[in-house]
């Protein structure tokens, strides 16, 4: 059954209970992001020292797919120096826009493979991709912060 | 069982993609017409043959052509008249009612200031919390750019509009009330003599969305007692990319054209226009003649069934619907409980799960609902939920297809392991 | 006779009108195109399958249905782009040039003071003494709305803009050039590119209406260089009730929208609204999705003979056509008489017979042609005449058709007994 | 042939030498009508005096139609009290709007029973109409003027 390849049990299990959820204080940049379509919201807040997610947490409303998509996500980039999230990121969303055709790299994504089955269906990429898209426009205002500081 | 003269299961027949096979071999089980109507078969064939037998520019033509592109398009205003029960130079075609609710807000602030129709600091414009954004946001912009003030009739837990209050939100400062007849999300029939009663009192300008009622039960434009309306045609039966704007026609005749360009004219020089009568003059370019003649042959397909018999049949199907799913555990229905001044569209949570989750395990049973906001978002916020699922019925829609449902929301509760 | 890729005679079989009868038994020939283009039945068939396989509200559902639907129309989107040279998110379906040209006009309405786009008294807007209605009248009201002030590009006795004097009226007051890229009256096609470099030395913004050239040559908005441009389909083998907006992402990205409501918001209260990307934020409302596919099916039938097979067998059509009628005695051109630089549209007078009786008079041989002020009706002034007969032409006409106008002509004159 | 129908020889004839065009100095009042979707433009200029059509002349630029139908209905209203040419004018728009099923009250339009077959062309039935709602227009704004004055 089709839902059983979307809905992996690991989805499931981030989805009931998700990482680095509840807003940490310490923030460099707090960002909210919303999927217009369908209402759902993600706040981030991001901590980047020395070119290091040092520290991401979030809140929010969604489905299990934008809830455990985010839960995977701060798991992958935390500790990660900005470039290799930022390559994770890119075979994220590569990974969403092949329409099934992609199983998706294991060594890099790690839990984020359990969504390859989303990108069959193209309503729900969008909720994959809202937490991401958060931690992307978090990072580079970020950056542009400490550039200018 | 009660027998209405409507037989959903033989309609089934008229509509083609109600055939097709659907994710898993499943039959579509189509309840999401609040959103779009599917089409019958003759409305389909009506746009084609337009094409095929009488295509022309409107309006313009010396040829036999265009004499009868002109006989079709003029035909379908005539259909549509007759359906709202208005005088055909009433009837302005546009391309939907998110069209029809801007041009009216758009005329409006082309008004000369001290027009009736012109608004200023000082002046407010009255909606209501149930709006869906078509008739919100054009409000809330042109109170922006006139200075005044937009206000809104709050409503109640249950989903009805708070009439209590309505002398204190309707007052002296009011030039426009703009309001739905039947909210998208809730289902709730709103009292129109209520509110054109109190708009009349202070002399505003009255505006009803009928995007979800004109489709779906009779409609007469004079007992509505309403000055403006709009509606779309693809939630009647009609083809996509074509609605109604209605007006009162002292009211047409005052207001400016929003539009502008060929057919809307009386003369033109390269300063200036002089306009055309309505509905010419709010009808600029060619315009969708095959949608339109779509929407005629919709119309008459929906009064050759009788829209008594389209009310009585989908308040059959609301009142089965609401009896089975505000019974489910789990389930809370978001608008009215009873099928009194309601319409066939129901809302609903279910516990523990997202209604984007709902939908998808819906869509594996083959069945078609709508989740998310429903572009009524300052509603969601009222009844502080991200959004709901919503099932909404037409004239096509069986009894089974409402068990079908059951039974796949039971099945998302089973997957989901709540409930 | 030259021999051109595109064989006229055969692809009329794919358009079922041009098989009718007409009065007095007569076949079709239809030379209306510059009005609205006939539809190939692969265009008819792309919309009557849409409504039959796929038909749902784009944007909004998770189900099947509505995910085809979404794929189907932002697969046309995807066409539209490829045509124009475009990328995808520039492309705005509207429900027509007219609309597409009221949208800009009222989009630079709503832009803030100080804004790129805001007007104020003591600039000015260019336009040309050739546009059609549509692309000269939302600009006349523009002006007065802002106190801007309307300029104009005047035209030769030739029918050609009056480029020698183009510097005293594009100057540092102009802040929009609107201008068509072919005339739909004159045929004369407009040269871009100066016109294009004069609005950019003073920072002007470009509108380019493309309605008589888009469906006929080859466009790419890249090496036009104009900022925002605007066709209908229906004058290019498509549905009506469709159109395009293009325009150049920077523009849109600052651009405001133009009507509100549903699909194009990012979030909304009770008092405010902010906006999705572009194309998304000029597209409010349930769009017209079978339009927009069938949109699709034409744009891929013209690309399929070629946008350079098309030009070359209009300009045959054309030469010839200009051969035959600017030697016939009493017969007047209006507008170039070198297939240089102009498309296929002739416009004539016949001395003693008003353009309504020639009109008639081809009527009656099963000849469609355009009478009257074409909706350009300063362009009549400035030649003083009431108006003209125009005969436009498009792939399915073939020499053949130009020798039974030129009959009819003949006729026309024996009848009212002039020439 | 339908051409003979709609073109009858009388029409070409009042096309060809148009009675009362021209305009006179003579006049109560002067209006100017237009076919906008043509282009088509008529003056007129009319006199009413104890109830009579006076005098009445006009002038402008049209197709065969309105200006025979034009130069028709001048003769039809000189000197008939308005009543009598309002009657007159009923007569004639009910026969235009008749598509092709009425001949015409030929005691009542004389020559203006010509035009019966523009009837069948609805395109140019607003041809056939534009002197006489011209005329129309004129004399609702003379009336009210002598009433007022
Ligand atoms: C040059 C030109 N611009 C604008 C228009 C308006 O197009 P539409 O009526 O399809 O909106 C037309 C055709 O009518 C045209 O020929
Ligand atoms: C109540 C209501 N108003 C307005 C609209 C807007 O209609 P459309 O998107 O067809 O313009 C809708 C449907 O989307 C609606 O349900």
């Amino acid at each position: 059954m089709e839902l059983n390849s979307l809905y992996q049990e690991v989805i499931l299990d981030h989805y009931k209970r998700p990482h680095h959820k509840g807003l940490s204080e310490l923030k460099d940049i707090q960002v909210h992001h919303v999927n217009p379509s369908c209402g759902d919201e993600v706040t981030l807040n991001l901590s980047i020292s020395g070119g290091i997610v040092s520290d991401i947490s979030w809140d929010g409303v969604g489905c299990s797919i934008s809830q455990a998509s985010t839960s995977i996500m701060t798991d992958l980039v935390l500790g990660q120096t900005v470039a290799h999230a930022y390559k994770i990121l890119d075979n994220f969303s590569e990974l969403m826009a092949s329409k099934g055709t992609m199983v998706g790299d294991e060594a890099l994504l790690d839990d984020a493979v359990a969504l390859a089955g989303v990108s069959k269906f193209p309503a729900r990429v969008k909720c994959a991709l809202l937490g991401w898209m958060a931690f992307k426009d978090a990072s580079v205002q970020a950056i542009d912060g400490s550039e200018k500081a | 069982m009660k027998t209405t003269a409507l037989n959903a299961q033989v309609l089934k027949a008229d509509f083609p993609i109600l055939q097709r096979e659907m994710r898993g071999g499943k039959k579509l089980t189509y309840l999401d017409s609040g959103a779009t109507s599917q089409k019958p078969l003759s409305v389909i064939d009506a746009q084609s043959n337009f094409y095929k037998t009488k295509n022309a520019a409107v309006h313009r033509g010396a040829h036999l052509l265009a004499e009868e592109a002109d006989e079709a398009y003029e035909g379908a205003r005539k259909i549509v008249a007759d359906f709202l029960g208005a005088h055909v130079d009433e009837v302005i075609f546009t391309k939907s009612a998110t069209e029809s609710l801007n041009a009216i807000a758009y005329s409006f602030g082309n008004a000369e200031a001290g027009s009736k129709f012109a608004l200023k600091k000082g002046d407010s414009i009255v909606v209501t919390e149930m709006e869906h954004h078509a008739n919100l946001i054009p409000w809330q912009q042109l109170a922006r750019r006139t200075g005044a003030t937009l206000k809104w009739i709050p409503i109640t837990d249950e989903g009805r509009l708070d009439y209590s209050i309505l002398d204190g939100i309707i007052d002296s400062t009011t030039r426009v009330v703009a309001f739905t007849h039947q909210s998208n999300v809730l289902g709730t029939i709103n009292d129109v003599s209520k509110l054109v009663e109190a708009a009349k009192k202070v002399s505003a300008i009255t505006v009803l969305d009928a995007c979800q009622s004109a489709p779906h039960f009779a409609i007469d434009v004079k007992k509505l007692g309403v000055d403006l309306l709009a509606f779309s045609g693809h939630k009647a039966l009609g083809p996509t990319g074509i609605g109604i704007l209605w007006g009162r026609s002292e009211i047409l005749e005052e207001m400016e054209p929003f539009l502008f360009g060929g057919s809307m004219i009386e003369t033109v020089t390269m300063t200036d226009a002089t306009w055309a009568r309505a509905p010419r003059k709010f009808e600029a370019g060619v315009p969708n003649m095959a949608g339109a003649v779509g929407l005629g042959a919709a119309l008459e397909y929906l009064t050759s069934l009788g829209m008594e018999n389209v009310h009585a049949w989908e308040m059959e199907l609301t009142q089965y619907a609401l009896d089975k799913i505000s019974n489910m555990p789990g389930l809370k229905v978001i608008g009215p409980l009873d099928a009194v001044d309601r319409g066939a569209v129901i809302s609903f949570t279910v516990e523990g799960i997202h209604p984007h989750d709902v939908g998808q395990v819906l869509d594996q049973h083959g069945i078609a609902v709508r989740t998310g906001h429903h572009c009524a978002w300052p509603l969601m916020k009222k009844f502080g939920i991200a959004g709901t699922t919503r099932a909404s019925f037409y004239i096509y829609n069986t009894l089974e297809d409402i068990d079908n449902l059951v039974v796949g929301i039971k099945s998302a509760q089973e997957f989901f392991k709540v409930g």
